[in-house]
């Protein structure tokens, strides 16, 4: 039985980390510029269809594709950031619900009418990743190692470059009142616009991750909108860390759920949601 | 009228109220005064129930609210106002009151008639704003009203309530000099069966209208007494009026 | 005053006559959402039959009104079929991807008569919603019962463990399944059901293997989830030559073939429709589909290109008559040669008769095909076939 | 200066728009015929646009689970005519209660939360509610919907094809609601729930038990949406899991943020272009018409901020 629980556990680490990798972007945006953008799953299908095309029409390797997924998502975020959302900082919150909505719906057309409605296949994927390993009897899947590498890898190099580098430090100022940050110099126009870019390139990043366990459609941007919105929810506004440890536990909670408890399967991400939330309303590591 | 037995609250190590004990009788003008952190207005935040205490008691009249919440404490007669405006920006004045007399008289949770068919507490509503010189603006939404009167609207929400004991929070902060004397005549002439207890940095204007002044620093309250023995209190000068003769003494 | 009534009666007649000329055809599929793929799949079928054909049937032009579900929404379906027949009077309803949808237009075809052609809704009962209602797809009994019995009978399979979606047509799947199973005389000692939003297939996968059971029976949609249930079972280390994996043609169909890789090789599905299938038609068809659509028809596809045909044969045989009594009768009993084999409408039920393929994916010539090693002719919707007796 | 009285009941008065556009809406059976089942929906979809508005605009409750209340509305009205009583007014007051009763058990969670937890928290209640009618499919019937319901004619008006029956239901329905949430926006209750809209902290210091009006606007709302729920199954004699998915609670706060929330009208605007728009757009091109409604969406949030009834009110202020 032992075997099994590692099993799951690992599982569960390695979905975790897919929602994270989702995720990470939204706590950016969401969590640090205070700015609803439900529209961030498209960002992730920007770097998913890059990166698959990449693959399949020109015939770069995986990893290749992926530095090319964030730079794409970033560049069209600081697009639509220059254009769109900066007119919206002040607006209230639902009037950045609807633009939003919009760039979803949008995004959704533009995207069946390039690429077709199909399931996007990927050629051409390493076999190194697909395969599993086994390590101390338990039967490691060698996508979802590489995925909970990727987790680790992306929040250290968020956490530091955020909470140890100048530009961190003028992104967290800048993000907690503007007009103080601008008396100090800071020009918080262009830091919030590198902020949006790398809320977005994540996005992207996270998109091409996910297509080898969750697939790519048009109807992407919608599908996984809901659980991107409970990892930043749950794991508190404004906190790498906070989404990191929620995508854990939701990660964990819901493949345990759904091997030892099937029947209550589909309820159990939306019950420890409610759960948490109700004993933490502000999220495990929100401050505000 | 009001009165607290050995208040304490400490956040974490920050110890912001330390066994204050302070009793304002019936129709009293009772000053708070001290330096910038005293704990002036945390001492009032716990005697509305905004703020849990860790220990000691809150008396109304005879009852000990302690346990009340906020709300219930304002239906028993303890009313306050805010230091920073927290009032109702897309209301105008006349609603804002009317919604506070609504809420006295229990008739707010009326959901079927609609509200001019409460023309009592309508006139109630604009007798208070006339009685604080806001009657010609009553119509007008409170964002658009100037700085001192939105301070007038604070005292008439509180007033609205029908308290027995009243607290204002620094009523005349951020009001022009000319303006706040205004603001205090219309105090003192409220009715004399209100108790009322004021926090106010202006010492022309506290010497003027308390009938006792209490000096907190520290969460401590240093000294309690009237107006002519604080002046000449060594202490007091020392921590708070600092060297300045004092055109009083 | 007088001319311009003339006038006016002159246009009216025209108009009418021209109404006698053509014969108007709603399809209503979800063009848009979740099941977007699907109908695209379905309508490019009908745009091949059409470009094959003319678009002119006995002596009639045909017009078609083309209508968005968006998804699983009956009350929109309801809305957009009554529209179709009030507002843009159509003769014929045609199209329905999804179950919800075609019930709730089997009311309005019921109501106003019209003939109404099921293209791929496969839950057993919609036919029985309309007596003008034709159906020329496949019902998940069907393929499941078939299965069921093929399983025990020829694969000798003694017990399985079934894992399906956990929603209406994973139910159905799975009822059929065991029932015929049970009756041949094998046993289920296992199931367990997956979510129906975006499931990951591990932890179930994982369960499953834990009983290492000899043979699986697997349900689930189409789209993303047969790859990633493909990809979980490969991590489990469950390899479908040894662990018999059964299931319903979507588990093999070729995009989750082609995201799935190696792995598929061995899975066993009961389908009516493959475009492997070896026969001069069905080669001629999948010519010219790719030719159209740039890829090969699945069964969305043939499903909509025998509707096509259905309507073809049904207004051939009633010479262009329209009203939904003569074209459902000319349709009762129809039998011709589709691209899937030899198929009839039976004369009680309206549903279709048709050949159920077992068939294996297997590497042929470097490319996973899914190869036919068994097949039962004739095979009537057995749910409705026991309502009867 | 007018009476202190007269200012409030000023604020009450019918304005002339309002008296033009009530009638209007009657003109659909005689200038498009053909629309009537459309235009059945769109008042539904006002209805229940109209609910939400008293929890969001009048309120300050931002729901992304609202539809749980109007699928619960539509499952009970589907039930009832199904196994007992399928006579449509008796089922529209069911439907009110059980959504109430719903509404009023969550609103107990969902008053003692703020901002994005309140958020998540209903969009949770909606989706363990949409899951809960999936699995419970031997009486929802499941993904399938719940089939065999027969309406019986309303007041002896068949629901058929034309969808007269079915439009006049909805609208005059429609319209009792908006009379009730008008009386109840403009009566005490409703300043108190403006009062907690627009600053929450302050309703304690002035004596008000802001929990209780909260739950109480909760509940009303949800009432609103069930009665919304019966109607779609009543006019269109079909129940399916969409009534409760999470899209119908996303489309139905788009909708009303299009209009302009905090307007009573605003979900009635909202509801009647957002789905004109769709419907048209999707009968010009079924498959990509996503994009003109996204565009449309864009376009009116930069144009008009707070919606389009708040972007025309702030121009006419200015044109004053």
């Amino acid at each position: 039985m032992l075997g099994s629980l590692a099993g799951v556990l690992f599982d569960g680490l390695a979905y975790g980390m897919l929602l994270f990798l989702l995720s990470v972007g939204l706590s950016v945006t969401l969590g640090m510029m205070n700015f609803v953008n439900l529209a961030h799953c498209s960002f992730a299908m920007v770097g998913g269809y890059v990166s698959v095309s990449l693959m399949n029409r020109f015939g770069w390797p995986f990893l290749a594709t992926l530095p090319m997924a964030f730079l794409a998502a970033a560049s069209v975020s600081v697009l639509l950031e220059r254009g769109l959302y900066r007119r919206l900082y002040r607006a209230s919150d639902l009037d950045q619900c609807l633009l939003t909505i919009g760039i979803v719906f949008v995004s959704i057309a533009a995207y069946a009418w390039l690429y077709g409605t199909e399931q996007q296949a990927v050629e051409g994927f390493p076999p190194y990743l697909r395969g599993s390993l086994q390590f101390m009897g338990i039967n490691l899947a060698a996508y979802r190692l590489f995925l909970v590498l990727c987790g680790f890898l992306v929040t250290a190099i968020l956490v530091a470059s955020l909470e140890y580098t100048r530009f961190g430090a003028k992104v967290r100022a800048a993000v907690d009142n503007q007009r103080m940050a601008r008396g100090l110099g800071i020009d918080v126009d262009r830091t919030f616009m590198l902020t949006f870019a790398l809320g977005g390139g994540l996005a992207g990043l996270g998109g091409s991750l996910a297509i080898e366990m969750v697939g790519l459609d048009p109807g992407f941007a919608l599908a996984y909108l809901v659980y991107v919105l409970i990892v930043v929810s749950v794991g508190g506004l404004g906190s790498i860390g906070g989404s990191f440890a929620a995508a854990i536990v939701l990660g964990i909670s819901d493949m345990a759920g759904k091997y030892y408890v099937p029947w209550l399967g589909a309820f159990l991400i939306y019950l420890v949601m409610v759960g948490l939330l109700m004993w933490r309303p502000q999220g495990l590591f929100g401050k505000r | 009228m009001l009165s607290t037995r050995n208040l304490n609250k400490s956040f974490g190590s920050l110890v912001v109220a330390q066994d204050i004990s302070i009793s304002v009788p019936r129709g009293a003008r009772y000053a708070l005064i001290g330096p910038n952190g005293a704990g002036k207005t945390t001492l009032i935040n716990l005697v509305t129930g905004m703020l849990r205490p860790d220990g000691g008691k809150i008396i109304l009249g005879e009852e000990d609210v302690t346990a009340l919440r906020p709300d219930a404490r304002v239906k028993r007669g303890l009313a306050r106002t805010f230091q920073i405006n927290a009032l109702f920006p897309q209301l105008s004045a006349l609603e804002s009151v009317v919604l506070a007399v609504l809420e006295r008289k229990g008739e707010s949770k009326a959901w079927w008639r609609s509200l001019p068919r409460y023309g009592e507490a309508v006139d109630e509503a604009f007798s208070i704003l006339e009685s604080l010189r806001l009657g010609p603006h009553c119509q007008r939404l409170t964002r658009e009203l100037a700085y001192g009167q939105q301070r007038l609207l604070e005292i008439a929400l509180a007033l609205a309530t029908r308290p027995r004991a009243l607290l204002l929070d620094e009523p005349a902060a951020g009001v022009p000099k000319d303006e706040s004397a205004e603001l205090f005549t219309a105090i003192s002439n409220l009715s004399r069966e209100l108790t009322v207890l004021f926090i106010e940095h202006d010492m022309d204007v506290v010497f003027r209208f308390a009938s006792r002044i209490i000096v907190m620093v520290g969460g401590r309250i240093l000294v309690e007494g009237a107006p002519e023995e604080i002046a000449r209190d060594e202490r007091v000068r020392e921590v708070y009026l600092g060297k300045r003769r004092h055109a009083f003494a | 005053m007088i001319r311009t009534l003339v006038v006016a009666a002159a246009l009216a007649l025209a108009f009418s006559a021209h109404a006698q000329k053509t014969v108007k055809i709603g399809v209503i599929l979800p063009y848009s959402g979740q099941f977007a793929d699907g109908a695209k799949q379905l309508d490019d079928a009908i745009k091949l039959y059409v470009k094959q054909h003319g678009d002119t049937v006995a002596g009639k032009k045909l017009e078609f009104v083309r209508k968005d579900t968006g998804g699983i929404a009956p009350a929109v379906a309801k809305r957009l079929a009554q529209e179709l027949v009030v507002r843009d009077k159509v003769d014929i309803l045609a199209g329905f991807l999804l179950t919800p949808n075609a019930m709730a237009a089997g009311d309005v075809s019921a109501e106003a008569k019209k003939f109404m052609v099921v293209m791929n809704a496969a839950t057993s009962i919609i036919t029985t919603k309309s007596p003008y209602m034709a159906r020329t797809s496949l019902t998940t009994p069907q393929l499941n019962e078939s299965l069921g019995t093929w399983a025990v009978k020829k694969a000798g399979i003694k017990s399985i463990y079934t894992m399906v979606s956990d929603y209406g047509p994973g139910h159905d799947a799975e009822q059929a399944f065991t029932a015929a199973f049970k009756v041949a005389g094998g046993t289920v000692f296992g199931s367990v059901r997956f979510p129906t939003a975006n499931p990951d297939f591990a932890a179930f996968v994982q369960r499953a293997k834990d009983q290492n059971p000899e043979a699986l029976y697997v349900w689930v949609p189409g789209g993303a989830q047969p790859a990633a249930l493909g990809k979980a079972l490969a991590e489990r280390g469950i390899d479908a030559r040894k662990t018999k994996v059964l299931g319903q043609l979507e588990l093999a169909d070729e995009s989750a073939r082609k995201a799935m890789g190696d792995v598929a090789i061995g899975i066993i599905t009961a389908a009516h429709y493959d475009p492997n299938h070896d026969s001069k038609l069905n080669h001629e068809y999948v010519k010219a589909y790719n030719e159209l659509a740039g890829r090969n028809p699945n069964f969305f596809a043939t499903g909509g290109y025998d509707g096509m045909h259905l309507i073809y044969a049904a207004l051939k045989k009633t010479k262009g008559k329209t009203d939904g009594a003569s074209l459902i009768a000319a349709a009762k009993g129809m039998k011709w040669e589709s691209p899937r084999g030899p198929v009839s409408i039976d004369p009680e039920t309206r549903d279709i008769i048709q050949t159920v393929y077992i068939q294996r994916v297997e590497k042929v010539g470097g490319e996973l095909k899914n190869v036919e090693i068994d097949k039962i002719p004739n095979v009537k919707d057995p749910v409705k076939e026991k309502m009867q007796k | 200066m007018a009476s202190a009285n007269g200012y409030l009941r000023e604020k009450i008065r019918w304005r002339a728009l309002e008296l033009v556009f009530w009638p209007a809406t009657l003109l659909p059976f005689v200038v498009t015929p053909d629309y009537l089942s459309l235009a059945s929906q769109i008042a539904i979809t006002a209805l229940f646009a109209l609910s939400l508005d008293l929890i969001l605009g009048y309120a300050g409750i931002v729901s992304l689970g609202h539809a749980a209340y109007f699928g619960t509305g539509a499952y009970t009205a589907g039930l009832l005519a199904k196994h007992y009583w399928s006579e449509p007014l008796a089922g529209l007051l069911v439907a009110g209660v059980a959504a109430g009763l719903v509404g009023y058990a969550t609103s107990h969670i969902i008053v003692r939360f703020r901002h994005l937890a309140l958020i998540m928290l209903t969009l949770g209640i909606g989706l363990l509610l949409a899951e809960a009618a999936n699995s419970a499919s031997w009486l929802t019937g499941g993904a399938d919907g719940l089939q065999g319901i027969r309406m019986s004619p309303l007041l002896d008006f068949k629901f058929d094809l034309y969808g007269k029956t079915a439009y006049a239901y909805s609208l005059a329905v429609l319209f009792l609601c908006f009379l009730l949430a008008r009386r109840v926006i403009h009566s005490p209750f409703g300043l108190a729930l403006r009062g907690i809209r627009e600053n929450a902290a302050r309703m304690p210091a002035i004596g008000a038990p802001s929990r209780a009006h909260l739950r109480k606007a909760y509940t009303i709302a949800a009432v609103m949406a069930g009665i919304a729920g019966a109607l779609l199954t009543h006019t269109t004699s079909t129940v399916s899991l969409e009534t409760l998915s999470f899209e119908r609670s996303a489309d139905v706060l788009v909708i009303l943020i299009l209009g302009g929330a905090g307007r009573l009208y605003g979900g009635i605007v909202g509801a009647i272009i957002y789905m004109v728009a769709r419907d048209q757009f999707s009968g010009m091109n079924p498959q990509y018409w996503y994009f003109w409604i996204g565009l449309l969406l864009i376009t009116v949030v930069m144009l008009l901020p707070n919606g389009i009834l708040g972007g025309l009110g702030a121009l006419y202020k200015k044109s004053q």
